[in-house]
């Protein structure tokens, strides 16, 4: 920060300084407990409270999209993988289903029904991990955080006996699935499912009337909705913030209008209710998964026909995105008719969801912006592709 | 005169000088260990102010409110006040009811101060 | 929701003057785009968000594109007076000969905006933008005034494609640290040269190692 | 002939350990106590930058239980660690402010570099802003390669880490870097230049053997 | 009233803490070097070649097609060809690869190079415990360190070997027939030169 930081960022402070002790400029960097990562927020800061807060990106920018501009289609894959490394099935789902829209592929019933139920168990457990990380932030140091680790344990067991790997799945292909779901893993996934309802209640009996974190998150970080709707704010923040947008009931991708299942809303749009909306977006996603645990039909799990490798799609472009758990993930690729695609565009949900991070620290406290960012839920890989 | 260890207050001498060397022992030890085998090497990047891993820029000793000041007062006053019950606890059972009775005035004196002090509000943090 | 051909005469009833173009596109997913000239796109955008019918209030995706200059070369037949000796006596006579024109169409930075809308839940109007060229006209304007969602989105285009957006409340760099000096996502981009200890080189890698290879050679040498 | 000079990894003849251990006398060298000490509580620091550092929280979690070998707590500044686990892609970006941070560390300090990306740049070696390993800059004492590595990999790395502290001598040749004076204790902080990081490596600890091909 | 919330959380750690000495389901920590949780068959670290037979360098499968040196998305493959040629499974001679090399330091274990190798020449290997401090030649395995038996191919992963080895014993059946039958043809064509033969001399025994 070669000059100082109000002067920098020719926006003037948006609220008054009292003026009575001078400004402390601290930069809670690359290296610190709470970013979850190497996040760097530049905080101007009058006492406890915050006067300017200046996030800084870049310290994980790993460069996908050149990356995905120089490998083949098929090679781009377990590159998603490392994009949001909580949700690496998602993330999958968002570029096979970009690239099917590039081509025209078909999807058979079987994989689109494998499809939703591996995306609801990373909308499990990443929500989880989420919940478990926001309270460690308020202090609850590890006892929330184990729990979630302990279910996502289970879900990680799942998919590494389905995929191979716990984390880094690289399980989609263009037209399905690499894999296919035999009982023994439909079995499995339904023994997760009847458990899991007694987790997330052990969850919220520990958390959601807990004095604590009610005085710690009401109130706290309030987001107005007309705010989260110009800045692009996708995913359970902006649900928490009133505004009824889920792309699963807009987009209708996949085959999420065959179940039912309700979109929870916030009212005040602050931390406890994008809590909440997360714990309710759990229980939602339990009811999808018993119901395409109970009819998933027999079938092939990709399209016989479907090219895997070494295909050229033709000249054009194609916008996909999904409803990731974190918002709305997008994959914008522009073929030339070559092996690899011309332009790799990821639309990063976290990285859009931090536009207003400023807007709700101001006028907090110190200790408060920890939490208030902890809320947004960020992965690093993804922010800075 | 009578013998060093007939004194009554030998044997303090003795526990005193123990508990000392006791706590001063490890301590010595380490340094010794230090001095001997880990030769320093001092550098410019290793005692720069860790910011969290950049360059920290201005400097900290900034003017600070005077709410933290006002604080910290507060707290120094019932600090010493507790050194001070401290001998009063030991031995307030020989003592008369004229003792006690000027203790409690201490303490509520001091307890008048900090109803005064919250009640101007020092206490809440805006 | 309307098709792009009705968005387009809707633009041009709403913004005077604004030439709009539909860019085609080849693959089935038929999201066809509306090129905008930089000088009416803002008031185009603002028309997009505030226009009742449509109210796109949802800026979903800004992204760069480098278009490079393309050269390209095709067969024309060129009808020329040719001296010829025709049985002893010179005439003119015209020959029809093949040849092979180069033409050089010059590249452009584009910005293509997705815009969705939140409050009718339709789909996707896609806007594009492209610069003068590749060196100097590289402005266009900022849509961060209307959407505030492009506007880390937007600093990240400035960063990595070197597309200046005027009207940008504080376009500076985001991905890559303040002093770099190149804009990375181009296509005529060199990465730095760090291919020391490459075990498994082979292609284009290998090219690079024992250029490098080469390189600290000589530097040695000197 | 100072305390310094004499040689303290004397070791003790092993069958007499035995018997004397019999009777419930334990003897030990001060090296090995010395040793025993520094690998039972080694502390790493929280220095989590990509997806290998959910594999190092999940390995601190209840199924893989890191505080068994008594690295549990976590330090958040390097003044109180004396391990750093550098859990994923070191960018160009972020390469100074891991130098600094090693620097900052209190001697005796270890380096492990856990994931591909730490030890050669791993899947993203290819990109423009991704530092092609930390070992151009840091020593490094464990390599554990894996994208990522699974918890119980990490686990093997702190036993190996474990052994190589164990077999440590305080005295003579191979002592550790820090206890010999002429070692450097300095490493340069490198610079972001306009195209690349300057210097490109720290010579005196990136020493490359050429490759033929 | 107030502490309500904390008390409810506090029971449920309680009911935690006692359950864990009850039920398994609570106590779920693994005491890794000791006890070891067996890996799902599936389970993927670093690829390794697949040979039959005793002698590794002969039983090699891999053929030096280096299709999979081009689809690796990390480019850590590396494969020099042999001169000569050797018999692969069939029979029929085939190039093998002379240098076979795979960075490990920078593989991201995603399984592509299995994925389309035409030959079945190279799986995925469940083997993790790699850590090392050796950065140069410990993370570059060459032909030799890659090398696995088949029977260790059915060890770790049995059901995908298994029809690994229908498949190939079915492709080994079908080129025997085919190349009976070219025997069969040639026979055939050289049935009737051979009849002309005898009329002019003794047959050559």
């Amino acid at each position: 920060m070669s000059e100082s930081l109000l002067e920098a960022w020719n926006r003037p402070p948006t609220i008054e300084v009292d003026g009575e002790g001078e400004l402390l400029e601290v930069a809670m960097g690359p290296h610190h407990p709470s970013t979850h990562g190497v996040f760097r927020m530049d905080v101007v800061l009058d006492g406890e409270r915050v006067i300017k807060l200046k996030p800084v990106f870049g310290y994980l920018h790993r460069n996908h999209e050149q990356i995905g501009q120089t490998v083949g289609y098929l090679q781009m894959m377990p590159y998603t993988d490392r994009l949001d490394y909580f949700c690496s099935l998602t993330n999958n789902w968002a570029y096979a289903l970009a690239v099917e829209k590039l081509v025209g592929q078909a999807v058979p019933e079987r994989a689109e029904y494998i499809r939703v139920i591996l995306a609801e168990l990373t909308r499990i457990q990443n929500h989880a991990s989420t919940i478990g990380f926001l309270t460690q932030e308020m202090g609850a140091s590890g006892t929330p955080l184990m729990y979630a680790f302990r279910e996502r344990e289970k879900i990680l067991d799942l998919f590494e006996s389905l995929t191979g790997s716990r984390m880094m799945c690289n399980y989609m292909r263009f037209g399905g699935c690499r894999v296919d779901m035999t009982e023994a893993h439909l079995n499995a996934a339904r023994k997760i499912v009847t458990g899991l309802p007694r987790f997330i209640d052990e969850f919220e009996n520990l958390l959601t009337s807990n004095e604590i974190l009610m005085a710690r998150s009401q109130g706290m970080g309030v987001l107005k909705p007309d705010l989260a709707v110009n800045a692009g704010i996708t995913g359970p923040m902006l649900r928490a913030s009133g505004v009824n947008y889920d792309i699963r009931k807009v987009d209708h991708y996949g085959i999420y209008d065959r179940f039912s299942f309700r979109v929870p809303l916030g009212e005040h749009g602050d931390i406890y209710d994008r809590y909440m909306v997360r714990v309710l977006e759990m229980r939602e996603s339990l009811k999808i998964l018993e119901q395409a645990l109970k009819d998933i039909p027999a079938g092939p799990f990709i399209d016989p026909k479907a090219k895997i490798r070494g295909f050229k799609p033709k000249p054009g472009e194609a916008y996909g995105r999904i409803e990731a758990p974190k918002g709305e993930l997008g994959f914008y690729l522009i073929s030339d008719g070559g092996t690899s695609p011309y332009r790799f565009r990821i639309r990063p949900p976290s990285f859009i969801n931090l536009t207003v991070l400023e807007d709700m620290c101001i006028g907090q406290n110190v200790a408060d912006v920890v939490v208030v960012f902890g809320s947004v839920d960020i992965v690093l890989g993804e922010v800075d592709r | 005169m009578p013998p060093m260890t007939s004194s009554p207050y030998f044997s303090l001498a003795i526990l005193f000088f123990g508990a000392l060397g006791f706590g001063l022992a490890p301590l010595g030890l380490a340094w010794l260990w230090a001095h001997t085998f880990a030769p320093p090497k001092p550098n410019a990047i290793k005692n720069a102010i860790y910011e969290c891993g950049l360059e920290s820029k201005g400097d900290a000793w900034v003017q600070f409110r005077s709410g933290y000041y006002l604080y910290a007062i507060i707290f120094l006053i019932f600090d010493v006040e507790t050194v001070f019950l401290l001998p009063f606890a030991v031995a307030f059972t020989g003592l008369t009811a004229g003792a006690c009775l000027a203790m409690l005035v201490f303490v509520l004196l001091l307890v008048e101060g900090l109803a005064w002090a919250w009640a101007k509000g020092v206490l809440t943090w805006q | 929701m309307k098709t792009v051909e009705e968005i387009k005469t809707a633009i041009e009833t709403a913004v005077s003057g604004a030439q709009l173009e539909i860019v085609p596109n080849g693959s089935p997913s038929a999201e066809h785009s509306l090129l905008v000239d930089a000088a009416h796109a803002f008031a185009a955008a603002k028309f997009l968000r505030d226009d009742a019918e449509l109210k796109l209030d949802f800026l979903s995706n800004v992204t760069g594109v480098d278009w490079l200059d393309k050269e390209t070369t095709e067969k024309v037949k060129v009808t020329r007076p040719v001296e010829k000796e025709v049985n002893g006596v010179k005439t003119m006579v015209d020959e029809t000969v093949e040849e092979t024109k180069k033409t050089v169409t010059p590249g452009y930075l584009e910005a293509v905006y997705h815009l969705y809308s939140m409050a009718k839940k339709h789909g996707p109007v896609i806007l594009r933008m492209r610069t003068g060229n590749r060196s100097d006209k590289v402005e266009l304007p900022s849509l961060t005034p209307i959407w505030r969602a492009a506007e880390f989105q937007e600093r990240e285009v400035f960063d990595l494609f070197g597309i200046i957006f005027t009207g940008h409340p504080d376009l500076r760099r985001i991905l890559m640290w303040d002093g770099f000096k190149d804009y990375p996502m181009r296509r005529d981009y060199v990465d730095p040269d760090d291919y020391e200890y490459e075990p498994t080189a082979h292609d284009d890698v290998l090219k690079r190692a024992q250029a490098h290879l080469a390189a600290t050679t000589t530097e040695a040498a000197q | 002939m100072g305390l310094g000079e004499r040689s303290f990894d004397v070791a003790v003849d092993p069958e007499l350990k035995i018997e004397l251990g019999k009777q419930g006398i334990f003897v030990t060298t001060i090296q090995e106590l010395y040793n025993w000490g520094r690998k039972s509580s080694v502390w790493p620091m929280q220095f989590g930058l990509a997806c290998c550092a959910i594999e190092m929280i999940a390995t601190t979690m209840a199924r893989y239980d890191l505080a068994r070998f008594g690295a549990e707590v976590f330090r958040p500044s390097p003044r109180q660690a004396d391990l750093m686990i550098v859990s994923g892609t070191v960018t160009k970006k972020m390469a100074p402010q891991v130098v600094r941070l090693y620097n900052q560390m209190a001697e005796p300090r270890y380096v492990i570099a856990m994931g591909a990306c730490a030890i050669s740049g791993g899947p993203f070696k290819q990109g423009y802003n991704v530092l092609k390993g930390i070992d151009r800059y840091i020593p490094v004492d464990v390599h554990i390669p894996g994208c990522p590595p699974r918890p119980e990999a990490l686990l093997q790395a702190f036993m190996t880490l474990q052994k190589k502290i164990d077999e440590q001598s305080l005295t003579g040749e191979n002592r550790p870097r820090y206890l010999n004076v002429d070692a450097p204790g300095e490493f340069p902080v490198p610079e972001q230049g306009e195209h690349d990081l300057v210097p490109a490596s720290n010579p005196n600890v990136w020493t490359v053997p050429v490759v033929i091909r | 009233m107030l502490g309500e919330g904390l008390l409810k959380g506090l029971g449920e750690t309680a009911r935690n803490f006692a359950g864990s000495f009850v039920s398994k389901e609570r106590l779920t920590t693994v005491q890794y070097p000791e006890e070891r949780e067996p890996l799902p068959e599936a389970s993927r670290a670093f690829p390794f070649l697949v040979y039959d037979g005793a002698d590794w360098e002969a039983g090699l499968r891999c053929v030096a097609c280096q299709i999979c040196e081009k689809e690796c998305p990390p480019k850590c493959i590396y494969i020099e060809k042999s001169k000569d040629k050797k018999p692969d499974y069939v029979g029929k001679p085939q190039i093998y690869p002379a240098k076979f090399d795979i960075d490990i330091s920078v593989c991201m274990s995603c399984q592509i190079c299995v994925e389309v190798c035409p030959f079945e020449a190279i799986k995925m290997d469940n083997q993790f415990e790699l850590a090392t401090d050796d950065r140069f030649g410990g993370l570059l395995y060459d032909r030799k360190e890659l090398a696995r038996s088949n029977e260790y191919y059915h060890k770790i992963h049995p059901t995908e070997a298994a029809e690994v080895d229908a498949r190939l014993a079915e492709e080994k059946a079908k080129a025997e027939e085919k190349a009976k039958a070219v025997a069969a043809a040639a026979a055939a064509k050289a049935a009737p030169a051979m009849a002309a033969k005898p009329a002019e001399g003794a047959q050559p025994q």
